[in-house]
């Protein structure tokens, strides 16, 4: 990234689009392919301009048939492309959910490592705004169950991009799933640079911790500035690599941890977080590891309905302040 | 027609005006599909229907209030304010709903005429869809899979010629999607979108042979959208030309002429518009005053119980 | 079920056979449907009889167009009928997951319950035996994460048995897991009955809880034989619902819990029972509760490979007596 | 061709005497399409396949030991005893595997097609796929998106007639899997498929098609697995006379009877199949007692690294 660009503000969607012109620039394997990402610049407009910049070699628009193109793009890794391949809507793994779990995360290690897959799936959740029930999933820890998949869940402008391009230059399928309620928000590219698989800790704190990713980083945030008790926020990035050494010493610190995510609670990629610590810091832990998300519900259309299922910052403060009082 | 005209039009306003949320994709310019085709049906007939579901769900007998009531969000909605645009049903009238999976209607139709062929009820299914979805690989399967099963169910295709910002006949080597019917050994015509009489025609005559055990019929209705892919499209992908050419064949007009030189009166033209725009503002009234769903009932029915 | 039946000891693929046999005879709603289930009488034979006793009408073979026929089972759920589909390993619902996740799960729910699906979705899992990484995945903690599915996996031939009349029976949909390594199984259909939802326990036990399912009922069984720790083999039957009551009831004796399956450790549903027995019983539990599946890594062919990364009876023993060293 | 049958004939044997785990899949009585196909490309170009993929694999020039060695799971197999028959893979050879999922292997085709083309590299890619595998989705989809793209990939059809227990003739309304490709403006043609002259001349042409940029085809070869559709299967759902009428047609034999009048001596012709034999018995020997592979190396190349 130039020192320009680090000067800047961007928007989270304007980060994502740089970060794949400047894969797209820099490697002539890259591709990005998807339903109406050309010309159209993509139905969120998240591939504005690369149509007009790299031209429709580079840019493909792909007719609604997502197990052929996905599966394509693949293919494509295969034959030594690097194809950045948009599933529009993280719900529409539904349809093509094969080229990712059993094509893309197992041919590498079936082959004992002769073929790589270097691709990366492009898709975004976002729950929030009554897009329905089959247009909402936070479906990560789906995909994080399959091994051989990685799956990043950028929710800054600056990791959007970096995360792009460490996806876009990884051996391995990184799943790249973007959130549309940040589309809109700016933040600096002066951000420290973190590389694939760390975490980050946004804010310093001392009573809890708060792991969390994607939309709800945000909330976190503001849940820490509601200031009843001190916060350390930690913002995953990867789901998959999972950075535990991050998380566990900050759990070591303040003996109490809350994941708090946009994704439905139950066997979400929570759970696997709060047994790990469980575990690793089981005499450590002044009070039990909770975890906050989505109830065990579709999501509604109706917006107070889904307001009322996705917890706020107030929840997640109050959720904290109970962990504080537990021990 | 009228009734879905006034209906997508308000719903457009209503949608700019913030009122209304979500994603909502209008069917101006189709109706004389949806009212054609549904028009032809029973009543326990089944639907499944798209994301630009709209007038389909209208014209096979959903109340207008509850409709309307459903965009709003509000517990009178048809769904209970849960599924919204993308997801309008009324099971009790067959309508299995609108889907907002490009495709997944298809089988979801397909299911439902085997259910009325074991159940010998005699009962058809039509799975609406767009030209776009017929590059899904549900169309191609669900197809297959009603010819094999003789399988009371009409495929009837929207083709507007655009998925979202694409123009379909860049999609595919074989644009008409009535020629793709013989590769299933199914019969598919093409039928004049915005001719409701010629839509109804083509229709009654293909589900009275699902109905008699031929298995299913395809059936490509050329039509275009008026609007954008959703509300708020900015549509820079369509020549101006095309789309005034298919204003011009604006299927109320059509319809409204043909009854004028059967004797239709201007004024009887008129009240039927004017009936239809009176029972959707009475529809908005109702739906804006209409109560919020219960938060305490969201748990409800999530394992169908 | 008959009381000569009762009396009988049974195969697990005969028992679920039964099941099936039970269900298409006292319910005319009730179809079999799936590739070769008919005349072919299954690839494993699961559906043997079937097609001779209830004809073509009732058994119904499909072409390979699993999302077609899989949805087509859906939709004829909702037109009132009651179809058992199969989809042959568990691995392809990469294929077929949309009518499953974004349809079956959610439209009673999105209809405000007016539609219903009463489905059953019969699919098979049970590594060890070779069949590759893409015929070897045990995959319900992805279908555990979807609001409205429920999941179950019958470990004994009497719970096949009766976990299949009880999910054609159920208003929802039902994902009813089969594992091949058991189909062979003799067990007795005395054993006692118990309604989908409620966990078995299968063996009392003071020192530690284990919890398990499916194929890994048999190898923690085995463990808790080798008799240096006492264990309380508690089979979860169901994965949706979680019987947290029996698990909690368990540990509330033994403090100490272990949870063994055959699925990929990492996101898997042991995750889920490990973070709320971890927050539920945090002053009780007298050392970290323990999770033992399969490492991150696609299933290799090579046999003995397979064994390595499939923990065994001994590898149960000694992580249950390392807990009771734990504390 | 002989190399194919001694090769399966003998994975047969193994398979049933339980030297060889996992499932298999053998294609005795389908090696003239291997041959003839794989024997028309260049070895650069790439290969798709499904879980009877033996011969294709073989044919494609992979070395005939590792693919042995892969059988028995060792380390010195293709794949270092990780895929097994249904995964055997060879990417220096452009073989992208065997496929466990039955039409995943044409959008894989399709993509490696794209790389070909987006690269300038000539490069062809083959998609070996059953006609059970033609109502998949994938079949629709990847066949599609090669005709609008115009992609260099062969669609190659083996239709065997069955798809595991069932005669495919009962599961679409159009068996002909040439006469589907029209849906897609693709040519599409039948072949003997037990004649690898035949087989060899329509693939050259079809590939020749492909590398000059006119996007796909598709060429059905109607042949016929002698074996069940796994070893063991006991196969009651063939009737008798079809298969021997087949094994009449024994692709060896005709082709056999060709070179022997074109003046091969049944020295030279016994001579070819004895090596076939010996090679093979060699390649068995050096699998059997070959490593199996180190179990710390179990955890490397999950993220392809
Ligand atoms: C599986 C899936 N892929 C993509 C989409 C996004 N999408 C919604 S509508 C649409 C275009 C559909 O085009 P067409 O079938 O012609 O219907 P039309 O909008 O013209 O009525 C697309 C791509 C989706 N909803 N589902
Ligand atoms: C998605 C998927 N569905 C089902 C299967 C099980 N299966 C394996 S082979 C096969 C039959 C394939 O028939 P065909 O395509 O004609 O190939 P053939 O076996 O005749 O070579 C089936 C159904 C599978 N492996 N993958
Ligand atoms: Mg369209
Ligand atoms: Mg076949």
């Amino acid at each position: 990234m130039s020192t320009a660009t680090e000067q800047q503000e961007l928007r989270y969607i304007e980060a994502i689009g740089l970060g794949m012109a400047e894969a797209l620039e820099t490697d002539y394997r890259v591709v990005v392919m998807g339903i109406d990402v050309g010309a159209g610049e993509g139905i969120f407009r998240v591939t504005r301009g690369l149509h007009e910049r790299f031209g429709p070699d580079r840019i493909l628009d792909t007719p609604i048939s997502e197990m052929a193109f996905v599966g394509a793009a693949v293919g494509a890794a295969m034959g030594g492309m690097r194809p950045i391949v948009e599933i529009m809507f993280m719900d529409f793994i539904g349809v093509c959910l094969d080229p990712i779990i059993n094509q893309a995360a197992k041919l590498p290690y079936m082959t004992n490592g002769a073929l790589e897959v270097p691709i990366v799936f492009r898709t975004q959740t976002g729950a929030g705004k009554s897009a329905g029930a089959q247009h909402s999933q936070s479906l990560e820890a789906m995909l994080a169950h399959v091994p051989g998949l990685k799956v990043v869940m950028p929710a800054t402008p600056r990791d959007a991009c970096d995360l792009m391009l460490a996806a876009v230059a990884d051996p391995a399928p990184v799943v790249f799933v973007e959130n549309r309620r940040l589309y809109a928000r700016r933040g600096p590219m002066s951000e420290e640079s973190l590389p694939l698989g760390r975490a980050r800790v946004v804010v310093k704190g001392e009573d809890v911790t708060v792991v969390t990713w994607g939309q709800y980083v945000g909330r976190c945030l503001e849940a820490a500035e509601i200031g009843e008790a001190s916060l350390e926020v930690i913002d995953l990035r990867s789901i998959v690599p999972l950075d535990m050494e991050t998380v566990i010493a900050s759990v070591e610190r303040t003996g109490r941890l809350l994941i708090a995510h946009e994704a439905v609670q139950d066997f979400g990629a929570g759970a696997e977080i709060a047994a790990r610590v469980g575990r690793e810091l089981f005499d450590l832990l002044r009070a039990p590891v909770r975890r906050l998300g989505a109830p065990t519900v579709p999501m509604p259309f109706n917006p107070m309905l889904e307001r009322t299922l996705m917890p706020d910052a107030a929840a997640i403060a109050a959720n904290a302040r109970s962990l504080v009082a537990e021990g | 027609m009228c009734l879905i005209r006034a209906f997508e039009l308000e719903v457009a306003k209503l949608y700019r005006d913030g009122e209304i949320p979500g994603f909502v994709h209008t069917s101006l310019g189709q109706e004389a599909v949806a009212a054609g085709v549904c028009g032809s049906l029973r009543e326990d007939d089944y639907l499944a229907t798209t994301h630009r579901g709209h007038g389909h769900v209208l014209a096979k007998g959903a109340d207008l209030d509850g409709m309307m009531a459903e965009l709003f969000g509000k517990a009178s909605g048809l769904c209970g304010g849960r599924g919204g645009s993308m997801h309008i049903a009324d099971p009790g009238r067959g309508i299995l709903g609108a889907n907002a999976i490009v495709g997944a209607g298809m089988p979801l139709a397909t299911g439902a005429g085997l259910a009325s062929k074991l159940m010998g009820q005699g009962r058809v299914a039509v799975a609406f869809f767009g030209e776009g979805a017929v590059n899904q690989g549900t169309f191609h399967e669900a197809l297959n899979l009603c010819a094999i099963w003789d399988l009371p169910v009409l495929f009837a295709c929207e083709n507007n010629f655009y998925a979202e910002f694409s123009d379909s006949r860049t999609l595919t080597r074989v644009p008409s999607v009535a020629e793709r019917a013989a590769a299933y050994g199914v019969v598919g015509e093409t039928v004049h979108g915005n001719d409701v009489e010629a839509v109804a025609a083509a229709t009654g005559a293909a589900v009275e042979r699902c109905r008699s055990g031929e298995g299913p019929a395809l059936i490509e209705f050329e039509t275009y959208r008026w609007h954008g892919h959703y509300e708020g499209d900015a549509q820079p992908y369509r020549p101006d030309e095309e789309a005034s050419s298919w204003r011009e064949r604006d299927p109320l007009e059509i319809t409204a002429m043909r009854l004028a030189e059967d004797g239709a009166t201007t004024e009887e033209l008129e009240e039927v518009r004017a009936d239809a725009a009176t029972r959707v503002t009475v529809a908005v009234e109702a739906a804006r005053t209409a109560a919020e769903p219960d938060p305490k009932e969201v748990f409800a029915h999530v394992y169908g119980d």
